[in-house]
């Protein structure tokens, strides 16, 4: 059932669906009694019983506050922490890890950039520039700062394929000083040109925001090749626990901004009248860390790179092209994939419009047969209006889905048209 | 688990299949008002005639959304027409109620929405009871409830 | 080895300690080859089983992001994540979930409401009271504040046996639009006295903040008896696990603030010209909450609930005392107890200085025994500066400390005093 | 797991006993510096005599702390008086090479501090070797450089 080798897996080969499966114990339940299908990896990813484990041996072991404690477990808790951070990046090709910014998640570390280096950087008429593809997470603080800041927000619109229309993007930055968009979307599945972006941003004079949610989980991710400032993204989409997220960011950037949460941790002395910040990557970092989610972390990312971010990538894209092939043969004009046509252009995220039913009632169906979809707007709001939906369904697969899965969502969705009847 | 057979009952798919008193009206005499569901985009357009003694003359239903936001809409439409304002307003607190028992048990208030509770109220719900099962699926409560809710807001806009 | 039952326990009756450290995987550790005897939990607690299997069986079974999954598992989560939220809710005797907030730490809810609450309502010229006892927790978030808002910080000041001075309470009061202050010092134990500085803070005209991270864990809690408008504090000081933290908060109160953070979750409709926020509480948790670490601490407060707050209070009383009287029996001049002297009016912690011996240099000597003190300034150096300390050795209990525990602290400062034979 | 015979070594706990150069010199001609160590609190006075030819005249040491900043502190008195300021910049090096082994390779960087490792740079250490077992109690080592960061912040400021 494995999805078929081809040759550009590169060195790493090709991904053992059905090895990479058994490593993970919520695939193995069962829902309205039958096994389920997981398809909805772009809102949370499944965990391998080696992130679990490493929860529990760090509870069980070395749980204690971290970067004070003289005492053994807490110099191992901290050991591990900064291991964990270490982990992070040389994942992403960061320089140093003084640029890893542990956060709670991705809308925190978007939130700390946005608010953060926004507040400190931006005038009354100063114009940042998004895209119609964007989360809420990269939406709602600009929108917030440009409230306060009265800030010139500018959209770059899209083409008919779901792809960013960069015609007039030159116009767009001319004058912006940011640019945050997305690198993958967690709706059409578009992955966008990140070098090109960044490059534009910068000739423009503008500093580049990613968000990076769909991207590092699933892509080979190297900061220095995307050439941005700022990339953000979570941890429990990626094998990771709940509760983590990362700012990564270049450290003159983050070296001048000023801090954001004030607390413990973030600072080198605080005096009755004042306080002086702590280094980086600290000084973003106020109160106890999520200690265990971090080094949870840490063990997703030992979990992926035995896989390899190659295989990983090339998995998604057979296996998309294959959900995609399958769904049109089988439903023809009764199946509309939302998106870029060339599974190339895309990470493993499969939103789609199916013989008129609503997505909600489709995913209901759907969980009778134990595959779980979503339903919904995906918080992209704006992205849906520009689109002319309410809702789309969304497939989305990781490393754990194959062949089967995509039949399994095959024979539900046709059920789901008997059901109704309409 | 709740099974499917509890959320979809034949009168909901019925009623989804074969929406009553879908259309629009003149507006005026009748009042326009549009419900919004954040959560799954369903819309909701009510068009809503009263006449001077305080009767639903005429209700029509207009909008997009899932089998149970439409079907509740079109057990509403017709559920109402006829009836006085007062009686429609005793009609929209019974189905809340039933609505609102596993919500509120979620919301760990478990006692608030006993008293207007679905017995208690007197009101007939009739084929609305259908929709009961809905609260075994607490997502699903914002679908059912978004004509109700738009339903208050026309009435309280009336006046 | 339990302590000594009182009779003022209670219904709940006394803690049976060596049935609670079974519980508790970590403190079956050796360190050094030596059982360990663990006196930090004022900086973390460590975490029973059932907090653990909780953690486990989450991300077994039903891991699935939350609020808007039509599916089985995406449904269970979301109940399982308000489940628990309504467990907070009647452990502090909130009125209604739409006050209980969560966020990753004490720290995140001091600076939601500081900041939040603070931009909304205070101007230049404003003052507000904070006390010497404060943790960077609640003094940096206010600095930062001060330089934006330019406003005015005081300070209520201790008397000589750490508590605090409320002579000039009222004046310090009068025309602030603040109080913000700790119902328990990390540092000397000291409990305030929350109802009498809130009713103060209320009759001044001040809205209360109170940072209730080395409370909630240790007394009986309840909102509405402690007359505060924002209580603060965090799970992983109370069993849970780390990335989960709390802030209750007047409903009222809460719904005139601006949301803090913007993203996912937080919002009712985004449109590119702006965004309408949700409902309470959700309005200020942005992004994918700490899923399975907001269900640990549910499974946290259970346990915590079938031990009784009453007995857990009335066994650090206990236990503290005892450490008091075997310690100052034992060392004499040699040893001194910082904060109040009166075990009834402190919680678990004793800080002192013990020797002449740096406080650095006796956790580490007692790292060879397998205890574990904290030593530094606890993050609390105004404090430390107002009492003329550079840094204190710390030593702090919890549920499963018992009076062995306190006779391993007292065998391992002696050999510290041999060993450097000053 | 390192015991504490690794970090306390004999010399270690005798300087901190004994504390070598303890005092103060009269400012001028002695520069003044003070340095601090923010985790644990420790403060140190540097009281620096440089002669015209660059020499280390004399030095005082005043402040409070751990055995460790204590005795790092004191040997390093009694390892620089009479060097030169090249002399005793060279050793600063060497000694913070030592130091920062553990630190970097923590940091993932374990590539960058051995350039200027302790047998690379052909300084002496002598009684300061004695130092070494700090590294593998990583919270220390803040402990054991201040002295060493506080000597360099009063030679740039001597200039
Ligand atoms: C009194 C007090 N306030 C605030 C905090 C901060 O808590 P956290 O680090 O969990 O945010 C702590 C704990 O370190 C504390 O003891
Ligand atoms: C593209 C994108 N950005 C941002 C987010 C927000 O991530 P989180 O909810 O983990 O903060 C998500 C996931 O929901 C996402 O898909």
């Amino acid at each position: 059932m494995a999805v078929t080798p081809t040759p550009a897996t590169g060195a790493c080969g090709r991904i053992d669906v059905a090895a990479v499966k058994r490593d993970f114990p919520l695939l193995h339940v069962h829902v309205h009694g039958r096994p389920i299908t997981y398809l909805d990896s772009a809102a949370t990813s499944q965990k391998p019983q080696a992130v679990l484990d490493r929860l529990d041996w760090y509870y069980r072991n070395i749980n204690a506050n971290v970067h004070r404690g003289v005492y053994s477990i807490a110099e191992e808790a901290t050991n591990q922490l900064e291991t964990a951070r270490d982990r992070v990046r040389s994942f992403i090709g960061a320089k140093s890890t003084a640029e890893v910014v542990f956060t709670k998640n991705a809308t925190e570390s978007l939130n700390l950039v946005i608010q953060g280096w926004g507040r400190a950087n931006l005038s009354p008429g100063d114009a940042v520039v998004l895209t119609h593809l964007e989360h809420h997470a990269n939406i709602v603080p600009w929108q917030i700062l440009a409230t306060e800041r009265e800030l010139e927000l500018r959209w770059v619109p899209l083409t008919a394929d779901g792809h960013l229309d960069t015609t007039h993007l030159d116009q767009l930055l001319d004058g912006a000083k940011a640019f945050s968009f997305t690198a993958m979307s967690n709706v059409l599945g578009t992955v966008t040109p990140v070098r090109e972006l960044a490059d534009a941003a910068r000739a423009a004079g503008a500093i580049s925001i990613v968000d990076a949610c769909q991207y590092v989980p699933h892509l080979p991710t190297d900061v220095q090749a995307m050439g941005a400032d700022f990339i953000a993204f979570s941890g429990h989409k990626m094998c990771g626990p709940t509760g983590i997220g990362v700012l990564w960011g270049r450290e003159e950037l983050l070296d001048a901004m000023p801090p954001f949460l004030g607390g413990g941790e973030m600072i080198r002395d605080v005096r009755l009248d004042g306080f002086t910040p702590n280094d980086l990557p600290w000084k973003f970092e106020a109160g106890t860390p999520p200690i265990a989610e971090a080094i949870g972390l840490g063990a997703a990312i030992e979990y992926l790179e035995t896989l390899g971010m190659v295989a990983v990538r090339q998995h998604e894209i057979d296996l998309v092209g294959h959900a995609m092939q399958v769904l049109t043969e089988r439903f023809g004009e009764r199946i509309q994939i939302h998106g870029p046509v060339n599974p190339q252009d895309r990470g493993g995220v499969l939103s789609f419009a199916f013989d008129n039913l609503h997505p909600h009632d489709i995913s209901q169906v759907l969980d009778q047969h134990g595959v779980c979809v979503r339903a919904g707007h995906h918080c992209a709001k704006p992205l849906m209006r520009v689109l002319g939906l309410q809702a789309t369904a969304r497939a989305s697969f990781y490393i754990y889905n194959d062949e089967a899965d995509v039949e399994a969502l095959a024979a539900a969705l046709e059920s789901a048209a008997d059901f109704f009847m309409l | 688990m709740p099974g499917l057979e509890d959320l979809y009952r034949e009168i909901i798919l019925d009623h989804y299949r074969n929406p009553r008193n879908r259309g629009e009206l003149p507006v005026p005499p009748a009042h326009k008002v549009e419900g919004f569901n954040p959560l799954c985009g369903d819309e909701i357009v009510i068009y809503l005639e009263v006449s001077d003694d305080n009767v639903v003359n005429d209700i029509k239903i207009a909008g997009q959304g899932c089998s149970i936001s439409q079907s509740s809409a079109s057990m509403m439409s017709s559920a109402v027409k006829g009836k006085t304002v007062d009686e429609v307003r005793e009609l929209i607190r019974a189905f809340k109620s039933m609505m609102s028992i596993h919500e509120s048990s979620l919301e760990g208030e478990g006692g608030e929405g006993e008293d207007g509770a679905v017995n208690g109220s007197g009101v007939k719900l009739g084929d609305l009871e259908a929709l009961r099962g809905v609260v075994k699926f607490p997502v699903r409560i914002k679908c059912a409830t978004l004509a109700w809710n738009t339903l208050t807001q026309a009435l309280d806009e009336i006046g």
